[in-house]
């Protein structure tokens, strides 16, 4: 491969999907999940898939899409309100989910991603979240310990990519992005644009292209608002 | 029971104060910026990446640009966008002056029960645990009694809580309480309601603010 | 105090200087610590200070021209080889020196800057600088725990704030300065251009003004390479 | 002395393959790309917070565009600026392909010891922990033997450690060895050095590539 050039098209990237993988995804209520690497996931047929997220997304956008299908085993995430499919998976067995506070959820990511082994906080101390989860004391005081997360996989949604797979990001469609581009082994980013080595302003990268694998172009967002969406 | 969720939000509009850097929750909370008096001029914090939105676009809303409840906002001059976990850290680090949340329950202590009802939907926790944590003033929005008429100002929560005394106000269609190291105290009577009426409709005991009287 | 104009000049800031203060410095090798705060720093004739930053400077670059006054009692950094000044004060017993890894002490700066407490690591296990740091097991395995760090003070050099605080970089002078923002009680941000608010990309700030206190105009910068300053 | 650092800096630049992201330590490695083959292109990492670092500017270098030893350079297409926390994230988590690292002494195993001579200066560890634990390969450069012939290649450290068990690869200018779990081998000689050199020079013990006889 070369390290110079990453663009890939979707044959490339297909076999990357495998069954029981653990799959890292970007977005924060679909916004910034990349709807066509999402569709890829469909299109693989893998299943018994392990998913960590912020959230389920909505049924029609995001990673929701997949999620409906039934061919995730877990999730991790910090809520799944937007998805009520989500919801009855969950109470049907079908999911198993593992919520995380939201910010805590981020740093889990982040720790795994950037190689440190799980961090110490009282955010959930005393409540139902904090069950199954070590107590650390450090001098005389308790902590909740929050293990890394990392993946096999990791997808992400970016405005720009050079060949190199410096990524620049698009107002609040940025979210957990950066993040879960640290987290996996494997990371692929789905882009609006892909520009040459250089074209980028080097002070607005905001993720390395060392973090990155491979860098396909979006078939576009076909983007659709909650509004438009009730009572369908 | 659409006016109790506006007479709220009208009254805590007046907690906003030019300067504060401000997260408001989902429901209630969410209305509050159509009470605020134009002359204050606070910067509003959403969790998915934003420090300084303004109001939805009249048209053609970006895709790219929501707020943590997934509706369209725009951005004012001094925004910013950043990762999530930079958002998390101005949460956890108290650089959020402000942070008004609905409520399902709040006991007398201050802790706050608002992501879960056993048995029935559970949508997930999201950043309401860091930021009844890490806001440097937390208050709670809630109608005062459920539905069947059941207080939800209680000595003990009944639901598993968000996090622990950390609610610092409640404001309700009915009254504002306080909350300290003491307890709680009734601080204001919304308008109509008397205090035998709070008594009546409060599990939890509470003290009179000096400003009132039986 | 306005929060939309930090904008202030050194007589406001020079109060916030104190004896025994904790004083959380940027910059690395001297390139990204603020020169006009540091003179300040001097000016003020506070001592006793506890400093937390990359490195001890160049005895006359960055927070080096501090601590060769002996008004440091403490430093944790990375090392103080640049500076042999502070070596000798180290063997001196005049200047405690705390010896953390480079990537770990910026974690652990970021750590109080976000408000997590602490972290697992098994960086620097098995060697001198895992004495006296606990040790956590998890599933069977030992890490090192990292203590996180805050202070009185901070203080960060940037190329562009608007009036909020809001913080542009500039090339490697970014360095530690977007942590040590986050991570003092108070933080005066030195900068080379002070805009108004709407005047920076939102895309392009990396520090959000929501951790800034103040903002001064630097002084200019004077900068001396080593290769000019050697046998002088 | 100084020819065999530039031996061993010329050797140790054959390391260096297309594509890679690499990390050089002050010192020695230094001095790598004055011997990188023009067709070579790698990226540079500098824990300051850049990846993609070219030569210094022939004139007016940039005060604010340093490599982390302090001195000039210039910056590649497709290269980027990052904070500390990014930088050594990348290195922790094996984003970084080949660190090659100045070293005091490694042992038979693979440990370094390369930042305190205890009694001596101690100028601090640097980034040299976390390079040596997170980087995919690391290669550590010196002078076969002490100033005084006391060899730096041994069975035990008798200086603190760096790390234990991370070098993959020892270059001097007597000799390339390759450390695995079996321990050390000797790999290569450089010109004008026997296995019986090598011998009387080396503290630990050693087998044989099998490109080599005795």
């Amino acid at each position: 491969m070369d390290r110079f050039n990453k663009v890939a098209d979707y044959a490339i990237i297909k076999p990357l999907f495998f069954d029981g993988m653990t799959l890292l995804f970007g977005g924060f209520g679909g916004v910034g999940t990349p709807p066509t690497l999402v569709d890829c996931l469909i299109e693989s047929g893998v299943k018994d898939v392990h998913l960590i997220g912020n959230d389920a997304g909505f049924p029609w956008i995001g990673i929701g899409k997949f999620v409906c299908l039934k061919r995730a085993v877990s999730l991790i995430a910090s809520h799944i309100g937007s998805n009520p499919i989500a919801g009855e998976l969950m109470h049907d067995g079908a999911l198993k989910v593992e919520f995380s506070p939201q910010g805590i959820l981020n740093e889990r990511v982040r720790s795994g991603g950037v190689g440190l082994n799980g961090f110490l906080t009282e955010i959930g101390k005393g409540t139902l979240l904090a069950e199954n989860k070590p107590l650390v004391t450090i001098q005389g005081k308790e902590y909740l310990y929050e293990s890394p997360l990392t993946g096999d996989l990791g997808i992400v949604y970016a405005k720009k990519a050079d060949t190199f797979g410096n990524l620049v990001f698009d107002k609040t469609a940025r979210n957990n992005n950066p993040l879960i581009a640290m987290a996996a082994k494997t990371t692929i980013a789905e882009v609006e644009e892909i520009v040459d080595m250089g074209e980028l302003d080097p002070e607005e990268i905001i993720v390395p292209g060392a973090y990155i694998n491979y860098v396909v172009p979006t078939r576009g967002i076909n983007w659709k608002w909650i509004w438009e969406m009730q009572g369908k | 029971m659409g006016d109790a969720r506006q007479i709220i939000a009208n009254r805590a509009a007046q907690e906003l104060e030019t300067g504060m850097t401000v997260n408001l929750g989902i429901g209630i909370p969410s209305l509050i910026p159509n009470y605020l008096d134009p002359s204050t001029r606070v910067f509003f914090h959403s969790e998915n990446g934003l420090l300084g939105f303004g109001p939805a676009p009249k048209v053609n809303p970006d895709w790219a640009l929501s707020n943590a409840a997934g509706y369209p906002v725009s951005i004012v001059k001094g925004g910013s966008y950043f990762d999530s976990t930079t958002s998390f850290g101005m949460i956890r680090s108290g650089r959020i002056d402000l942070a008004i949340l609905g409520s399902l329950q709040v006991s007398c202590n201050g802790d706050l029960a608002n992501w879960i009802v056993p048995g029935k939907r559970v949508p997930g926790v999201g950043g309401a645990m860091e930021l009844a944590y890490g806001a440097k003033r937390l208050i709670a929005l809630m109608q005062h009694c459920e539905k069947n008429g059941q207080p939800k100002i209680v000595t003990t929560s009944t639901l598993p809580l968000t996090a622990t005394r950390c609610v610092r106000r409640i404001i309700t269609e009915m009254a504002v309480f306080d909350i300290d190291e003491n307890g709680l105290t009734l601080a204001e009577l919304m308008p109509g309601f008397t205090v035998a009426d709070i008594r009546n409709h409060t599990e939890a005991d509470f003290a009179l603010s000096d400003k009132l009287n039986e």
